[in-house]
């Protein structure tokens, strides 16, 4: 067994791009769920056209960077309202499915043929991140410590991507601790108490809405630019699913939780993975686990995993167990 | 530069690389309803018109043109040397424009019909408009049949939502597990399908039971949180997906009995056989199912146990044997399910999971909660996937059901059987 | 991919950095090749021939003495599908394990996600399966290659054949992805340039519920042919075909490399006949017995034989390559790659390769899967298209081979 | 207790009653809640069919009825929780038929719910900061600058401090309203209603459930809202509630106003009494009567048991 | 300390001139032959906290007692762990001489006890019929007789038999609740707040009929917020406090205790 690929594999996946990307996603669930309750399960949509905005705007158009950028975030905030102005009135479950539905749709159309004169059918769209990669004031080489080291280009995504989440994690708490804050917890609780106490309840969520979606568009900028291409599939009802197990994880509306959860979902996923294989190429498990099924066990052994996480802390890392209580039927 | 061919009765055309091939043709046979066509004339000529060479079909009807290298060649049928009952089908293409490629022969195809019956483009236009009645037809019996198999998934999943308050991500699973049991048996031990099917949907109660007695009975009981236990669902349906996966593999298979079963015309639509039994199943489960939860003395306990369980305790029901009869009851339904997905669609690791969407579509379509309205919303998203396919391209099919089951729900927010709740 | 075609956009400062630190940590003696390839997700049924095919590869390597006097070594890591987004950690772990070279991924889509990150490291990507014309002029840095041809022969050559059967009208069931809609473009061309007519192309998602409405619009245009485009779901469009009325009596049915598998009659096959006289495409020469008895001996449970042998050459052109560059250095590999598939005395595995090698001699490999040869992109630069038909008994076999240039 | 403070407003409340017809939907000299011809059906029941009904400024008045008779109901129309099918009403002179339900609150017509309504994962304290209005913090831009609203959140506090300590919920303050018992829920929502500091207070049932000793000092603290200008609406089935502190009555019943009058005048109207009140009308119970009755109920009993025999 | 208090007869009388402050000695010697009674119970919701401090209670047959007491005194929680929805921390309940402590609610509807809760105590989708049907849950047979019984009370419910309970208004639900907790003709009934909600008319109905079933042989323990009318008709009162025992005592004792008055009972009624 190679105990070190596995604990450097390991580590760098706790603070790899695909960490970045799901705690940014998570970040805008949390926001929408964790504290405005409302069952956004189309996250991966927002995600998905705000790197599509730009992929498209750049790779199909020609057109500059930043402009991609900019209508990534338009396509993200248009989208929240169309999402939100019809549905935020409904009853959360509701919402959810309208919104899982919204996101399948959006996924769906990316794919299609019929549109893949601009969105590259299910190959999606690439050779658009040469103006980002030429704003890298990492020169060539690697950077880290010992054998957790990045390349430049890896260095400056995630660079970008930490910074990204450091602010928005500021944000959610300078947010949360004010009375903005305190109306999205109390929407979460009962919108008509809310209501009769003179707050435009509609107003707020829909300010939630657009902002979990921003937050979590910058992970699809981020996730398009670190992969330099983008895809349909990554935008599908898993990526949403799981990014709400991050967020549960962690313990629903703490600041943190996203982080940290994001970082333990790829933690598990990767060093369980790892180590299974290295396990079968080292011929320590028994001969029914060949290189075929053993991305199945692991798999397994993840969904198992977050199964005994949530029994045996189920109001997440940094959650407050009296709060679960309050829920039990 | 590789010199290798392999030539194999004269039924195909060839390519050869130069080093070996004598050169490039054009060549085709000439049929009309499957008999070859002799003693039509064919000439080809180069891009720009000067011809290279002509040919005559001969009594199997075939003909062949040399041509000098690579390139774009205009090849003409003389219509003129068409026997007199024979016309082409496309009128308008006498002549082809066709590329040959470097060391390979080219076939050229004339399609030919009886007089008559040949046409331009708009020519099958009353033909057609019968054949898409037809395929209306056909969609709306597609919808009923997709729509009853979502809606006993959907009514697995509501029992169990409705009893339960959990949004169960794994149901999809309990599909795949119902429709494996029935392969197993079916394949592997080599029992008939229908008793395969009755012995799946017992394993799948005995399998919902065993999942609430051992499982959500005792996360319930250490008062885990109804999100938490969405993700818990989350974590286990990766679980079994991913144990189907191991044990049955990447592909798909199909049941041992009525797979490929021929279709039957009834009126204009076409139908297996197999897909009336199935549905008339279904329907009749359905119902059974639904009037119980609305009629029997346990149907509405269920329902009193979803609206508050304390209450339910303290009126002397037995709230955790109310749930468990509920997820066996439910289980079996899903396993069901199972099965008929599998018997329309092959048995295969994600087939659960692929349809939990429209799954979930319907039980909200319908109504969250309400007896029927897993069936109804059902058959609203399996009509409109199929029937949106008349306007979409059928890579879209899911985007109009979805689409519909938005614009639904912005008129009727609470599902089309749902009621509104009181508010003070 | 083309070395600095197109792409104007990663122009940075990175495409030159070809080899930095990561790249000379490889290169380190002994031959590591890394496979990423799909143990989950959606084309997990694909991975199981693509795994042996490497390990056979592997094994007889090293049977034959390893490459530069060390044995080769294998890492295996799964490339899931784009929706599960492992594909970027497995490549993490390849390049932690110092591999030379990547054998995958399966689908473009993935290939696409982590091209980037594998050949940004200085490693060299051989994709067994890819087909999307994408990789033709991606900015790869010349680390690109791939053994499965780009679906235009292909295409060129089933179109044809539709056509030499006398099919006019045809319609096109294919598959929603870079592989379906590339080669139903290709076959689409071939029809149409030949005289035939596309009734109707039908492309489908693969997730879809059921197929039923994609057959009822392919019922409706009344075609003589039916070209299935695709994988796994045949399995499901068939009995479909059949149960609308279109069975291989009424309608021709032509299959290509992802479907052409010998379905059978048996517990979980189709009914006698329901295949009988449907004809297929594939490229590649015939998979001969013996090369399936050979892939049978790592993994007993092999059901397929798809990609097995495009994984399988990819593997031993790669030895030969490092062979030939006397370097396990990717950049080597890469630099050989073209001239041990091309031009020179032909040999046919990588005992007899090498040992011509040796002597000093060029050779040209003709693999498993035909006889490949790499253009200056990285794609193979001709191939061999076996032609199939089915019998009663829904299994195939073959009735032709064609070979051509994919240019042109 | 409060008796010398109450008396200056309730003195002008008294004296704008006192020459009042004691009609229904009798027109009070400055009102300032105007509701007409306002119905509500649900299916083949009409909930709420009100004529005419007027609310005095600056008055204490009570909504009585029987279970069922639209309380609740007609609350919900007025403060935009429903829509009525018909009618149209005007606070302080504004419409506010359509108006959604928090622009009727900011307007300053605040209710409570009958079923509580506690924001359970919110402690007390916040549930009661929440009601504040005009909060700076509460804008998107200005929660990012904690300096821009501190001030007034700390103001805020110490008002909801004062609140809760007269509400006997100061102990609870940091615990989650989840947790409170269902007396205590009732007092945070109505503790809470308050902070908004509305023109019109209406209370649902405030007092059932509540502690009698706590109902007491409350009804002190509800006269000092009048005195304070505030103007109450409340429902009670409460009759020493209605009947200590109201200026003015107002009964419904099947979804109709039947009578308005002073208390006193009310509880011994036969109808209210007949429709409401039965025969425990206008004091409570003593030992006497409940002998009597017990002696009664217990023939009756007996009678059975020997019908049965 | 306490005067001894002895427990309550049969005719209510009074053997103590004022409410005593609850001694064990007491509580044990009345709870020999009680037919349910609850010694040290320790319970609560969140883990590490305790609602119920050691609260004592017995209650023979046929008796009928009060529990009265500020709000978050933990009257509720107390039913709730008699009943065996609140898990007892430690102390124990028993019944009949069976320890019923920690059994599940419905097997203690099987043994004949009867709860109305104070909040949630209807089931909101079901119609008021079926709401009453399942009162009736484990004795469907009694359910056409026991539905006359109850509509007998209340006539409006019968009105109204398919509406759904969750747009009923407050004093119906009320109505429901109390309907529900009839039909199953329990020997011990506990109602947490009765008449909360409901017109005076109905309040006196309420009373009348708690005494009257109680007459009628079924043992009631009642929390009530309308002290006064509870203490009236009860045979002793047991004042909770901080989640146990403050006062207990024969009802009347305890409407003329000072102390009990200004605490607990307030003055208004007599303003
Ligand atoms: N959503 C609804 N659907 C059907 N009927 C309703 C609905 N809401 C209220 N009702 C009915 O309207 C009538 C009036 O209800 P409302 O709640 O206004 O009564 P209330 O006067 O507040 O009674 P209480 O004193 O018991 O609270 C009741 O009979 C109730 O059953
Ligand atoms: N579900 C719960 N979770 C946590 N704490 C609770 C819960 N329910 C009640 N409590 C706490 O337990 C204490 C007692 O509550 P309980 O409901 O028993 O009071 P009560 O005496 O019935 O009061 P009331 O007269 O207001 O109904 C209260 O302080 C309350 O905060
Ligand atoms: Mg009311
Ligand atoms: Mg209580």
């Amino acid at each position: 067994m190679d105990w070190n690929t596995i604990f450097v594999t390991t580590v760098k996946a706790s603070i790899g791009l695909e960490t970045v990307v799901y705690a940014l996603a998570a970040i805008g669930v949390n926001i929408q769920f964790g504290y405005a309750g409302l069952l956004n399960f189309g996250q991966a949509a927002f995600l998905g056209v705000a790197a599509y905005g730009m992929a498209v705007t750049v790779a199909t158009f020609h057109l500059p960077f930043w402009l991609g950028i900019l209508i990534g975030l338009a396509a993200t905030v248009v989208l929240a309202f169309l999402l939100g102005i019809p549905t935020l009135r409904l009853r959360a479950d509701y919402l959810a499915i309208v919104t899982i539905a919204a996101a399948e749709i959006v996924r769906l159309v990316f794919r299609s043929v019929k549109f893949s004169s601009v969105f590259g059918g299910s190959d999606g769209r690439q050779n658009f991140s040469g103006d980002f990669f030429a704003m890298n004031p990492y020169s060539p080489g690697t950077y880290g410590i010992g054998p957790i080291s990045f390349n430049e280009r890896v260095t400056w995504v995630l660079t970008v991507g930490w910074v990204l989440i450091a602010i928005a994690c500021g944000l959610v708490y300078l947010l949360m601790k004010s009375p903005w804050g305190r109306v999205l917890k109390a929407i979460r609780e009962d919108e008509d108490a809310v209501r009769s106490l003179g707050k435009n309840v509609f107003s707020y969520k829909m300010q939630a809405l657009v902002l979990g979606g921003v937050v979590g568009c910058l992970g699809g900028f981020l996730f398009a630019l670190g992969q330099a291409s983008v895809q349909p599939d990554l935008f599908s009802t898993e990526f949403t699913f799981y990014a709400y197990t991050i967020v549960i994880l962690g313990g629903a509306a703490r600041v943190f939780s996203p982080v940290v959860g994001a970082a333990l979902f790829w933690v598990l996923l990767v060093f369980v993975g790892n180590t299974l294989s290295e396990a079968v190429s080292a011929g320590m498990l028994p001969s029914l686990f060949t290189v075929n099924n053993i991305g199945a066990v692991r798999f397994m052994l993840v969904g198992l995993g977050l199964m005994l996480l949530l029994i045996f802390r189920p109001q997440g890392i940094f959650g407050d167990k009296r709060e679960i209580a309050l829920d039990a039927r | 530069m590789i010199a290798f061919t392999a030539f194999l009765g004269g039924l195909v055309f060839l390519l050869s690389s130069p080093a070996w091939a004598d050169g490039e043709a054009l060549k085709g046979t000439l049929q009309n309803q499957g008999q070859p066509v002799n003693g039509v004339k064919i000439s080809v000529a180069g891009e720009d018109g000067k011809p290279v060479g002509d040919a005559t079909t001969g009594a199997d009807g075939k003909w062949e043109v040399p041509v000098p290298k690579a390139g774009r060649y205009k090849v003409t049928l003389d219509q003129s040397t068409l026997p007199k009952d024979i016309g082409l089908k496309f009128q308008n293409r006498a002549t082809l424009d066709v590329q040959v490629y470097e060391g390979s022969e080219r076939n050229v195809l004339f399609a030919l019909a009886p007089a008559g019956k040949q046409g331009g483009g708009a020519a099958q236009a009353s033909s057609d408009s019968s054949s898409f009645w037809d395929r209306v037809a056909q969609l709306t019996f597609e919808g009923f049949n997709l729509g009853l198999i979502i809606a006993l998934a959907a009514m697995g999943l509501s029992l169990v939502f409705g009893t339960t308050g959990l949004t169960n991500f794994a149901h999809g699973e309990l599909l795949t597990f119902g429709a494996m049991c029935a392969y197993f048996f079916n394949v592997v031990v080599g029992i008939p399908l229908i008793w395969a099917a009755v012995i799946s949907v017992v394993i799948g109660g005995v399998f919902g039971y065993t999942q609430d007695r051992f499982f959500w009975g005792v996360l319930r009981k250490r008062g885990s949180s109804l999100v938490a236990m969405m993700i818990i669902s989350i974590g286990l349906a990766l679980f079994l997906r991913y144990v189907f996966l191991f044990f049955f593999g990447g592909e798909g298979a199909p049941y041992a009995d009525y797979n490929a079963q021929p279709g039957i015309q009834v009126g204009p639509i076409s139908a297996a056989p197999k897909n009336f039994i199935a549905m008339g199943i279904e329907l009749a489960v359905l119902v059974i199912v639904g009037l119980a939860l609305l009629k029997t003395r346990l149907g509405k306990a269920a329902r009193a146990v979803a609206d508050n369980p304390a209450l339910a305790a303290s009126s002397g029901i037995n709230v955790d044997g109310v749930i468990r009869i509920i997820w066996t009851v439910g289980g079996a339904v899903a396993s069901l399910a199972g099965v008929m997905l599998g018997l329309s669609q092959n048995v295969s690791f994600q087939m659960g999971f692929q349809i939990l969407l429209l799954v979930f579509a319907g039980v909200t379509l319908g109504g969250l909660g309400t007896a029927f309205g897993a069936l109804v919303g059902s058959i609203v998203v399996g009509l409109f996937i199929q029937l949106s396919t008349v306007v979409v391209p059928t890579e879209l099919k899911t985007v109009g059901a979805l689409l519909v089951l938005i614009l639904v729900m912005l008129f009727r927010p609470q599902g089309i059987l749902g009621r509104r709740e009181r508010i003070g | 991919g083309g070395e600095d075609s197109a792409a104007p956009a990663s122009s940075a400062p990175a495409a030159q950095s070809s080899a930095p630190a990561a790249a000379t940590a490889q290169g380190d003696g002994v031959l590591t090749v890394g496979t990423l390839l799909p143990q989950t997700g959606s084309l997990a049924f694909l991975g199981p021939p693509e795994f042996a095919g490497v390990g056979l590869a592997v094994k007889e390597i090293n049977d034959a003495g390893g490459v530069l006097g060390k044995p080769v070594t294998e890492v295996d890591t799964d490339s899931g599908d784009t929706s599960t987004n492992i594909a970027s950690q497995s490549v993490d772990k390849l390049l932690q394990q110092k591999a030379d070279v990547v054998i995958g991924a399966a689908s473009s889509s993935v290939s696409l996600s982590v091209i980037d990150k594998i050949t940004g490291a200085g490693v060299v990507q051989i994709s067994p399966a890819n087909t999307s014309d994408q990789f033709t002029t991606y900015n790869d840095k010349g680390l690109y290659f791939r053994t499965a041809p780009p679906d235009v022969l292909q295409g060129r050559v089933l179109g044809d054949l539709i056509l030499a059967d006398g099919n006019d009208t045809v319609g096109i069931l294919a598959l929603q992805d870079a592989y379906g809609t590339g080669l139903a473009d290709n076959v689409q061309k071939a029809v149409e340039g030949g005289g035939g007519q596309v009734v109707e192309k039908v492309v489908y998602d693969p997730k879809a519920a059921d197929y039923s409405a994609d057959v009822a619009k392919i019922k409706e245009a009344n075609p003589k042919a039916v070209a299935l485009i695709g994988f796994d779901e045949t399995k499901k469009i068939i009995p479909e075909l059949v149960k609308q009325g279109l069975t291989a009596k009424k309608v021709k049915y032509y299959f290509v490399d992802g479907n052409l598998s010998n379905y059978g009659t048996g517990k979980d096959g189709f009914p006698k006949g329901t295949l009988d006289g449907a004809k297929g495409t594939q490229p590649g020469a015939q998979v001969s017995d013996d090369f399936k008895k050979k892939l049978k001996t790592v993994d007993p449970n092999l059901k397929d034989y798809n990609y097995g042998p495009e994984s399988y050459d990819a593997t031993i052109l790669t030895a030969l390559a490092a062979v030939a560059a006397k370097s396990d250095a990717p950049k080597d590999i890469a630099a050989h790659l073209a001239e041990v598939s091309s031009g020179g005395e032909k040999c046919k595995d990588f005992k007899s390769c090498n040992d011509l090698l040796s002597a000093g001699k060029d050779i040209d490999y003709d693999g498993a899967s035909g006889p490949i040869e790499f253009n200056e992109a990285g794609d193979p630069a001709e191939a061999t298209i076996g032609i199939y038909q089915y019998g009663a008994d829904n299994t195939n076999k073959n009735i032709a081979f064609n070979t051509g240039k994919i240019a042109g | 207790m409060h008796a010398d403070s109450t008396t200056t407003k309730k003195a002008a409340a008294l004296a704008a009653f006192a020459g009042l017809d004691r009609e229904p939907g009798v027109a009070k000299p400055d009102p300032i809640l105007v509701v007409d011809k306002v119905v509500r059906r649900f299916g083949g029941l009409t909930a709420v069919d009100v004529d005419h009904v007027e609310v005095q400024r600056g008055s204490i008045t009570a909504l009585i009825g029987p279970n069922g008779a639209g309380k609740t109901t007609f609350f919900n129309q007025l403060t935009g929780f429903d829509s009525a099918d018909e009618g149209s009403w005007t606070f302080n002179g504004k419409q506010l038929k359509g108006v959604p339900a928090h622009r009727v609150a900011r307007s300053g017509m605040v209710r409570t719910f009958q079923l509580t309504k506690a924001l359970s994962k919110l402690t007390v304290m916040e549930n009661m900061r929440l009601g504040a209005q005009n909060q700076r913090g509460e804008n998107f831009f200005r929660a990012l600058i904690p300096g821009s609203w501190r001030r007034q959140e700390d103001e805020i506090t110490e008002r909801a401090e004062e609140l809760l300590e007269r509400f006997k919920l100061d102990a609870k303050r940091d615990d989650f309203a989840g947790s409170l018992s269902g007396g205590q829920r009732k007092l945070l929502e109505m503790a809470r209603a308050l902070m908004v500091g509305p023109e019109l207070v209406m209370l649902d049932e405030p007092m059932a459930g509540v502690n009698p000793a706590l109902t007491q000092s409350l009804l002190g603290h509800v006269k000092d809202l009048r005195e304070e200008g505030m103007t109450v609406l409340f429902v009670e089935h409460d009759m020493d509630m209605v009947r200590d502190i109201s200026d003015w009555v107002i009964v419904m019943a099947q979804g109709a106003v039947i009578a308005e009058g002073p208390p006193d005048t009310i509880m011994s109207d036969p109808r209210v009494i007949d429709a409401y009140l039965g025969a425990h009308h206008d004091a409570p119970m003593s030992a006497e009567e409940f002998e009597e009755q017990l002696q009664e109920a217990e023939a009756e009993l007996e009678s059975e048991i020997e019908e049965k025999a | 300390m306490a005067e001894p208090v002895a427990a309550a007869d049969e005719d209510g009388a009074a053997t103590a001139s004022r409410a005593a402050v609850v001694d064990r000695a007491d509580h044990l010697a009345g709870a020999e032959s009680a037919l349910l009674r609850a010694d040290e119970l320790y319970a609560g919701y969140v883990p590490g906290v305790n609602i119920l401090n050691g609260a004592d209670l017995y209650v023979k047959k046929g008796e009928l007692i009060g529990i009265i007491g500020p709000n978050g005194a933990g009257k509720s929680t107390l039913l709730k762990t008699l009943f065996g929805l609140v898990p007892v921390r430690t102390g124990s309940v028993t019944l009949n001489g069976e320890d019923i402590t920690n059994l599940k609610a419905h097997s203690l509807v099987a043994r004949g006890v009867g709860y109305v809760p104070q909040t949630n105590n209807v089931f909101p989708s079901l119609t008021i019929e079926e709401n009453l049907e399942m009162g009736a849950f484990q004795v469907p047979g009694k359910f056409k007789e026991r539905f006359e019984f109850v509509c007998e009370i209340f006539p409006a419910l019968r009105e109204r038999r398919k509406q759904r309970a969750g747009s009923l208004s407050g004093g119906e639900r009320q109505m429901v609740a109390m309907g529900r907790a009839l039909m199953t003709e329990p020997s011990v009934l506990l109602l947490d707040e009765p008449s909360a909600g409901l017109s005076p008319k109905l309040q006196d109905l309420v009373f009348i009929q708690a005494q009257q079933i109680n007459k009628a042989g079924v043992t009631v323990i009642m929390v009530e917020q309308n002290a006064r009318r509870c203490l009236q008709i009860c045979h002793r009162g047991y004042v909770l406090d901080q989640g146990r025992n403050a006062y207990m005592a024969s009802g009347r004792d305890l409407i003329n205790d000072p102390k009990v008055i200004q605490l607990y009972l307030g003055t208004l009624a007599r303003a």
